[in-house]
């Protein structure tokens, strides 16, 4: 937050959008994207988590064709034309499944759990899904 | 640095919310146990280990309505785990700057 | 204090509507607002006036309208969410509204403070 | 061979119904019969006609009927589950039909082979 | 599987229905036991498993009015009217939790798991939500 | 005595249907994972341990569609696992008696 917003009309939160859940087993990693690429359109501070099996949403070489349902995980490109650009990779979660930032589709911030454990305690608002 | 309160509502038995949580989770945190996740108050359960080794760095609470839903009245609790009801979990939100589900 | 909640569940699969519906109710008992509860994911069910409970279980539609319109809360179900869930005016509980999830941030600027029940 | 196959979860919110839907194409394929699929607990809004899926996205609502009415398939929606979850016959694809749940009891009978696919 | 019926008209399969989930969290547990019940009016070999978060179907002294939902707990001592006897709880998945066969509403066979491997191991069709 | 095919279709590193799995498959059954269930075939994760120790025990089988889908086919799976597409599951459940999935 910059302090001209601080003495703004507007408040600024801290709004953190969490993602540890795989994609295509269930629709909460397409649906959870959708919520975040909405609220970049308002002016607050957003940032976004993978953790645990969530770290998966951002495998690249994603291919769908076989099992008949949407590739989404290009989408996650959009997160930068659309300004969010706080995006954490819990490091403990990536090493366990074997992955390396290199195996992801997108740029992020990885951090080590120590490290998102002060994040997360920053947050005005959380949603989780 | 806001306040947290922590929810889980699954079983330790079935997911790794808990341990998610519980790692995740800055000292002085409070965590909520609620539906599924108030299975991990039982004191004799092998997922009691998990809690008690964070008892000096969180403050937990269960869900009362939860416990007797499932039939744990009748059944050891955690030392040190408070039971609050629709009224305390409430509380709680107002209590803490930002609540946290661990969906 | 003003709350927003969110609900990511149907009202018969998981318990996440049952809580927040208890957290609703209790919160109001002790004088707080319940400004907003924006209904997404599999949660947009709980708008369904088709549902049709046994008699002796609740029936967390009319609760969930019940409760908003005593209290002027207002039940936002997410368009987005709905339209693919068939979830469409023609079968909305009275009491919902549905919009988009622009909604679902407005409640988490606007209120206090944002909890989520889900799965 | 004959196959039964129930599905537990509604066609978004789990994989279980497309995983359900491609198993049953395959063994078609193969020369199997698929007599019967049974929906059960969320698997019930699979039938909900009202259902509208983005345009690049499936629709397994209108997957399954036309593969129902193509090759015979019985899709046969749990009355107690539909009943409270609001899928009664005015919202109800053709090609699927309302019944009880001795018809998912019967499929595990009178089949060669019963697959569940849920959460 | 009686001799006779062998050699009657109808086929009796072997039907297990398998219970992992807790009650209440999630619907599974009263939609699966909707199920059984039906299933008993059949003339088959039916037994029912409770396993992991299943058992804890079973816990006595289950008192839901604060929470709303409907107590359900009651229904399982039909099965015994219902000529469903077998009715196996995983050993280990109890000791874990920390109950034994005194804390379950109704009576039970306690079965360790290289007993219940072999009774899983006969079955035709097995039903799990 | 009849010839099992287990079907896991969850993560080992959200939920405990695999480890279940595991503990109660009959020597000689086949396990396919599908869905979620994919995850549990990478070799370099932590939950390969599990699956590796009971490889002369059960016959493993992945579902390729879901490996491709969730961008696996770069990524090292288990020896001895054998790739499936959904007619080959459509054998397996022909070949065995009795299909088991483990929700």
């Amino acid at each position: 937050m910059e302090p001209w917003e601080e003495d703004g009309p507007e408040t600024v939160k801290r709004f953190m959008y969490v993602n540890r859940k795989a994609p295509y087993g269930t629709i909460y990693a397409l649906e959870n994207l959708e919520v975040v690429l909405i609220a970049a359109a308002f002016d607050q501070d957003v940032s976004v988590v993978f953790l645990d099996d969530g770290v998966y949403q951002l495998k690249k070489n994603q291919h769908t064709a076989a099992i008949g349902m949407k590739n989404f995980s290009n989408t996650y490109r959009a997160l930068d034309d659309y300004d969010v650009e706080k995006i954490y990779v819990e490091q403990e979660s990536l090493q366990s499944r074997g992955l390396s930032a290199e195996d992801l589709i997108i740029p992020v911030e990885v951090v080590a759990a120590d490290d998102l454990r002060e994040i997360m305690a920053q947050q005005d608002v959380v949603i989780s899904s | 640095m806001t306040t947290m309160l922590h929810l889980v509502n699954k079983s330790p038995g079935e997911r790794n919310s808990l341990d998610s949580c519980l790692r995740l989770a800055k000292a002085g945190s409070a965590v909520l146990l609620l539906e599924d996740g108030v299975y991990a108050a039982m004191a004799n359960a092998t997922s009691a280990e998990a809690v008690t080794a964070c008892m000096g760095k969180l403050i937990f609470y269960v869900l009362g309505p939860d416990v007797s839903a499932r039939g744990l009245d009748d059944v050891p609790l955690l030392d040190g785990i408070n039971v609050v009801d629709y009224g305390g979990f409430v509380d709680l939100v107002v209590e803490h700057d930002t609540a946290q589900s661990w969906l | 204090m003003k709350f927003g909640i969110l609900v990511n569940e149907g009202p018969f699969t998981h318990q996440a509507s049952d809580s927040a519906y208890r957290f609703a109710e209790a919160a109001i008992a002790k004088g707080h607002e319940v400004a907003r509860v924006f209904f997404y994911n599999d949660g947009v069910f709980n708008s369904n006036k088709l549902s049709e409970p046994q008699s002796d279980d609740r029936n967390l539609v009319q609760l969930w309208s019940q409760l908003a319109q005593e209290n002027g809360i207002d039940l936002v179900v997410c368009v987005a969410a709905a339209l693919r869930r068939g979830i469409k005016e023609e079968v909305l509980q009275d009491g919902f509204r549905i919009s988009g999830l622009g909604q679902l941030v407005e409640a988490g600027i606007e209120n206090d403070r944002l909890v989520v029940f889900g799965d």
